[in-house]
């Protein structure tokens, strides 16, 4: 049995706590390498998702995706407006008509996902982004649903890979986004929307693993 | 944090509002989403001129709109880019039916959401044409970048532009026009004290009071290197040798010279830097045809100046005295 | 101290540099003694209309030399007055026959100083009327003082008067106008931080991080109280009360509203301010029926605002909307 | 003997050099309760009378102090450079034709160079200003001249009396000058201008006395 519709909404919900949690943290981040906003961007973003997903009323997981995509694509701004817009549009269409995400369907929706985001922002592995998390999380769970993990193992396994990811943006020298203009300076800086973007697989795992 | 301001989360819509009480003879704005216009758009066959940016930049882009220059900007939060859905709303209240020019900073975040605006806009069966503006020296070209970020050029560009719209002249025209004024225009700031974005409540950064930071963004993104801070003389003359080397800027070319306010630096400053690039840009053989000195691209309260050089050919030069009538730039009505 | 500056004592002479050739079209400077004076002076049969005061409020006084506004300003050292010789050497080199007005602000050094130059220019026969601005509300006025300030009033003054001059009135009218602009006149100013004079190298004062000065003087002179940091709205109903109180300005008057930047602070938070004072006076039943928003006397780098309300009638109006054009104020032309 | 003219230079030099020493005291005293300029504005100007005396070639003692009022007039500006040079524009008229400065004369041409200051700027003793310090050396002078002092216990007394006139310009509340905007808030500072008065009596005692 994989997650459904209460599963990913506990996950949206436990997202936008930890981006609000981790604010000024992600915020720091971006002041480093950034225009300190990054934790700004995204806890406003989260922040209007909230009444916006307690106001649905029938349980569609992807009509539920779909909804956050659009209010943080009209909320964010920035890069990462329309880059976690891009992430939440693409897991919608990935999972129309599902009912019960399991590993196969998970990994094929994250993977379809970062594949939008690297179409829409053109970011190679190790060019110091959210792809950069992102990447290796899909890999993860590509990998164990392909053992045949059970859920909680694949959602721990991409937690721990983003997490990897992120932390192995630090030596990296930015070629994306805003921080590229530092050049070397960029280097021994995590990148904050790697940050983010491990704290959105961390939710996933501690939300959608109750569902089975 | 010192700042006038009420809370942090307000900041943009409260300033939109001043805005609005201020200019209502000469612009409308719309606070849901945000945006600013024309008081007359939209003005039926004429090119619509479309910017947008994070706010903290004032008078950039809101102070732009007006006769011969913007027909609508787009303010985002404090240095975050406009949404499309803000981009959308403006694009379409303001289309006169031969199309609309967005000019766009080269930064990530604008081009994405610019772009996603103008996706939305073509498929309501407007014409809609982007140029991306890229003037910073201070920050390496590459393939395997964002590139040159868009700063000082996208000023002068509003306004030339703005005036080959005002005269009637073709979209594709128009945006070609953009995309001369961007080639031809080079720009370098550097910063003397950090800003405070208000809603992270402390400066972007730190500078000792014997430093500066070169090649500083107008976000308070760090610059290209950390410096002993220097006398206004010499820091023109690094900025200028950059900015005229990148081009280059050639003995006999004509120029205007744009000296610019980073929001903290009194004009008294901005006048001892334009003597300074006068004198520099003589003893290079460059002409001053034209200049704009004080702040027009800031960076909220930091302390910190640019320099921004158009290479001027006759059409610029006739579209930059064009009348125009906006609450930051007016002459010739 | 981090400015863009060279040397501090250079300051002044380095700043009317880079005027003079910014502004080669507009104006001329003279650098011994200093003063700025209208490209076309002598303008022969109009009115002059001088003015002065120390350097440091960039764009006053210089900024708003040109047609229908100064005939010539005299910039003194950073805050300090000008000199007789330099006031009465811009007096002669701009009096066009019908007389000349000086418009003095109320320091003790800039009426000693002027009144020595008119003096001066009598003998030269030279017609010569003096009317000082005394608008700052912070400062108790009382027979046994210096008075009040002279601050935000002179740039509308300057503006008015210099219309009226354009238009041919003769010196006792334009004086007399420039007294009634005065008296319908009242100011208040407040600051977030210090300025720093060039030549001392440290700041005038001290305010702690959660404290603003309330009532300062335009040259970092401590106010009427120190006070705990407040939001926008708080300190402008806080000015905007001592100013309409102090009048008073009534129910049903219509005023000019002037929100004015110290010089460090940026535009964005003028705009906050400036809603602010739109809802206080549409809530006194005062009407705004013109505005200025922006650093026009300003106090070097300093943080805070001031503000200026002038009650108007319909000549005041007629002059204001007047051509203007300048370094630091232009429209109509 | 009174003094003459290298004593009446000297004691130009000497107060050239004393505001030189005490500019950024000056200065502070003026940011408490002015503009912070007094000791800048007073410096600039004795800096551009040293050349300008040095240049003098007929060794009068009215004209010497006539130069010294015209730059100060000239370079100046502030309240100080009109007050001063009226100081030193009365010195001059008082000693016209004057070789040998005794004590009743220095009295006198003191006392009116005061009355001068005070019609000039309409201050009264008591309103925190120059005059505080000035008008007690005059009637220090005179008092002395009267009782037959020599030159220099004369000076000695006026220096004295400045000093003291300074000193009790603390507890006032300004009445005149840019102070007098501070309201309560100007008492418990010492007055800048009756400081520079003070400096330009003690130069008198240490040049002029030397004439004896
Ligand atoms: N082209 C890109 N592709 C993928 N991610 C990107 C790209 N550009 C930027 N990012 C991500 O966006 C993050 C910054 O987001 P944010 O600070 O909210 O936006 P902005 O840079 O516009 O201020 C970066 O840390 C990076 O992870
Ligand atoms: N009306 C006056 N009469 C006499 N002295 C005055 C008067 N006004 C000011 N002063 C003196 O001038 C001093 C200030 O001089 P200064 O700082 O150089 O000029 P400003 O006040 O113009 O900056 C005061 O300390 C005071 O002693
Ligand atoms: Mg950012
Ligand atoms: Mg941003
Ligand atoms: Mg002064
Ligand atoms: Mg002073």
């Amino acid at each position: 049995m994989g997650a459904g519709y209460p599963q990913c909404l506990a996950m949206v919900r436990g997202f936008a706590k930890a981006v609000a949690a981790n604010r000024d943290y992600l915020t720091d981040l971006d002041a480093k390498i950034g225009d300190a906003d990054h934790g700004i961007n995204m806890d406003r973003g989260m922040t209007a998702v909230l009444p916006k997903v307690a106001a649905l009323t029938d349980e569609d997981i992807s009509g539920l995706f779909r909804t956050v995509a659009m209010t943080l694509i009209s909320t964010v701004g920035g890069a990462s407006g329309p880059l976690y817009g891009t992430v939440f549009l693409q897991l919608s269409t990935s999972l129309k008509g599902e009912v019960d995400v399991g590993p196969s369907e998970w990994a094929a929706a994250v993977t379809a996902a970062v594949e939008a985001v690297q179409s829409r922002g053109k970011a190679q592995p190790g060019d110091k982004t959210m792809v950069d998390a992102l990447l290796p999380a899909a890999a993860a769970l590509r990998q164990h649903s392909e053992q045949g993990s059970s859920l909680a193992e694949a959602l721990a396994a991409a937690t721990k890979a983003a997490h990897d990811g992120m932390e192995a943006t630090i030596p990296l020298v930015a070629r994306k986004g805003r921080a590229s203009y530092l050049g070397e300076r960029s280097a021994g800086h995590q990148d904050p929307g790697a940050t983010s973007s491990w704290l959105l697989m961390q939710a996933a795992e501690e939300a959608l693993a109750k569902g089975n | 944090m010192k700042k006038l301001i009420n809370r942090a989360e307000d900041v943009v819509r409260e300033e939109l509002e001043g805005f609005a009480a201020a200019h209502s003879d000469r612009v409308k704005v719309s606070l849901d989403p945000y945006y600013v216009m024309r008081a007359d758009a939209p003005v039926h066959g004429k090119v619509a001129v479309v910017s947008g940016g994070g706010s903290g930049h004032e008078p950039m882009h809101g102070g732009f709109v007006g006769m011969g220059m913007l027909d609508a900007a787009c303010p985002g939060e404090v240095f975050t880019s406009p949404t499309p859905d803000q981009i959308l709303a403006a694009t379409k209240a303001v289309s006169g039916g031969a199309g609309v020019l967005h000019i766009v900073k080269n930064y990530t975040g604008d081009i994405l959401n610019f772009e996603m605006a103008a996706d939305l806009a073509k498929e309501d069966g407007i014409q809609v044409e982007a140029v991306v503006t890229n003037d910073d020296v201070a920050v390496q070209d590459s393939l395997y970048t964002a590139g040159r970020r868009g700063v000082g050029i996208t000023v002068l560009a509003e306004k030339i532009c703005g005036a080959a719209a005002e005269a009637g002249r073709p979209l594709a025209e128009v945006a070609e026009l953009c995309r001369k004024v961007n080639s031809n225009g080079r720009s370098m700031g550097m910063a003397l004290t950090s800003c405070t974005v208000p809603a992270a409540g402390k400066p972007t950064f730190e500078l000792a009071e014997d430093e500066m930071e070169i090649g500083i963004g107008i976000h308070g993104e760090p610059g290209r290197e950390r410096r002993k801070l220097a006398t206004a003389d010499e820091i023109v003359e690094l900025l200028a040798t950059t900015v005229v080397d990148d081009l280059p800027y050639r003995s006999g070319d004509k120029v205007l010279a744009f000296v610019n306010g980073m929001g903290g630096t009194p004009l008294i400053e901005l006048y001892v830097a334009y003597r300074a690039l006068d004198r520099f840009l003589k003893g290079r053989g460059i002409t001053i045809e034209r200049n704009l000195v004080g702040p027009y691209i800031t960076s909220l309260e930091m302390a910190g100046m640019s320099i921004t050089l158009l290479k001027l050919d006759d059409e610029m030069v006739r579209l930059w005295d064009a009348p125009v009538n906006t609450p930051g730039l007016r002459w010739g009505v």
